[in-house]
């Protein structure tokens, strides 16, 4: 997996490639933390679109950062995902939880 | 109920090598006539029950032994169940304690809890013992049910999954 | 020379298990950190090495067992050596006539006679040996020539193959 | 891996999907002869787009193809072929013996 940052005005985009998994859910996480706790991004947005498949530990990454937008106010946003991760999303009872859209200009909308 | 051994694989709990597994697993499933959302379900499944061992079993330590075997059931007339698969996974990790082995309640939002949904959601029969010194983790997927009760049951816990998981 | 044992794999001789090797080796050179071309070419070797089993020595009998090894091999300072990869290939056939392993000319135009050149064509060590009752191929890759002498020779042995393979 | 036959005038064109490998080089094989030798169509397209990997037993069934298509005096033509399947034919120094092309415009023209 590969993670990389954009930033476009006040918006951080992650750019990840590959799969979410044990071995790189905790880089995840973060990576998520450290622009929404420490730099209070106010809007930070997940290219979801190349990651074929994200497990649980994953998910748990994902649901750090939520917790955390709300902590610090910002948004926190998913787009692009598979049909793997949404189904992943739905089993966990998730998928209406996050802030979710198809492609990246809804989510920078 | 013992089936024809598909698959023996064996590797060390190593993270890196899930998606070796999910790999293996993505197209067996393909191969044995699975649809692409179950082929997805049970991949999961494996993956998630892979991860326990990794986490919970051996503690994130890397280098301890995962065996996984793959077996292929027969339609049994008697019992009417159809073709499927089983999974058994051995660790030789410490036992566990089985009032542990529970995920967090759905309704709570918070991080972790979800592996387990997502194996029991997957599966037909999950059954973990202590045996021979490490820990068994029997799972079991039927292909098509050949009942209609069987059919009705697995539809029932597959019920808040919606239309996209099907 | 022996390395620390990544993955070992049992299937039978099934041809249509030969799509779920395939299916794990693509995923354990890319972990590994082969190149895109180069987990192709790995993947291919390993195929055709358990095609080769599938057909000759178990002449198509689908239920014999094959066993794959994956070790990987870490970089050795006295031989000169670079990361690489082994697969140890056993079954459980008759005996190989040795004069018989060959494949055919490149330059008749016929079918069959490819699989053993594309094994040598990927890998930088091919060897077979008898060993307790069966047959024993090993294959050795390595990541990255560690030495100019070791790189000159595996480009040499690609020297055919044009821009695209590599 | 599925081989299904379209006809267009005088061309057979198969579309394979998956990987050709020892489990079905013999239907392919089969599927390929029948078309050239027992039918005798003057021009078979084999639409490699969708298989992503071919072994040697797949090959071999191509050049029994290609073969049979220079008994009866018919073209024998694949286009689509992914990297993988380059490099097969490459390594078999085939791919100059076989009228490859592109896409399925130029096959058929
Ligand atoms: N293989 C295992 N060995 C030991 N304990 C396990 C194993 N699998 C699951 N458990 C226990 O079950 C709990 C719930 O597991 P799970 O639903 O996968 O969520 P998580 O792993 O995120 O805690 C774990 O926290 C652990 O206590
Ligand atoms: N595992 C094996 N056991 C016995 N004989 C083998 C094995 N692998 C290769 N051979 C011999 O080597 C020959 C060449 O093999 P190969 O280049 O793969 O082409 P093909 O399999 O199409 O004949 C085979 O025809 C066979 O006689």
């Amino acid at each position: 997996m590969q993670i990389s940052a954009r930033r476009i005005d006040k918006i951080t985009i992650f750019d990840v490639i590959g799969d979410i998994d044990l071995a790189n859910s905790p880089e995840v996480r973060k990576a998520l933390l450290k622009e929404l706790k420490e730099a209070r991004v106010p809007r930070v947005v997940m290219n979801m679109s190349k990651v074929r498949y994200i497990d649980s530990s994953g998910v748990a990454s994902l649901v750090e950062g939520l917790k955390a937008s709300r902590d610090v106010g910002s948004r926190f946003i998913l787009f692009g995902l598979s049909p793997s991760a949404r189904e992943v999303l739905q089993l966990s009872r998730l998928l209406k939880i996050f802030e979710v859209y198809d492609d990246e200009a809804q989510a920078l909308a | 109920m013992s089936g024809e051994l598909l698959l023996k694989l064996e590797l060390r709990s190593d993270p890196s090598m899930l998606c070796v597994v999910r790999g293996t697993m993505e197209r067996l499933t393909e191969v044995l006539g699975f649809s692409a959302a179950e082929c997805r379900s049970v991949t999961r499944a494996v993956d998630e029950a892979i991860t326990n061992i990794m986490r919970h079993s051996y503690k994130n330590q890397p280098h301890k032994p995962i065996e996984l075997q793959v077996l292929r059931l027969r339609p049994d007339a008697r019992s009417g169940r159809g073709d499927g698969l089983e999974f058994l996974l051995c660790d030789r990790g410490p036992a566990v304690d089985p009032a542990k082995m529970q995920g967090r309640r759905l309704d709570e939002i918070k991080p972790g809890g979800l592996g387990l949904h997502f194996i029991r959601q997957s599966m037909d029969i999950v059954e973990f013992k202590r045996a021979r010194g490490g820990n068994l983790l029997r799972l079991v997927k039927y292909l098509q049910p050949a009942t209609p009760g069987e059919a009705g049951k697995r539809r029932e816990s597959l019920a808040d999954l919606g239309p996209t998981n099907r």
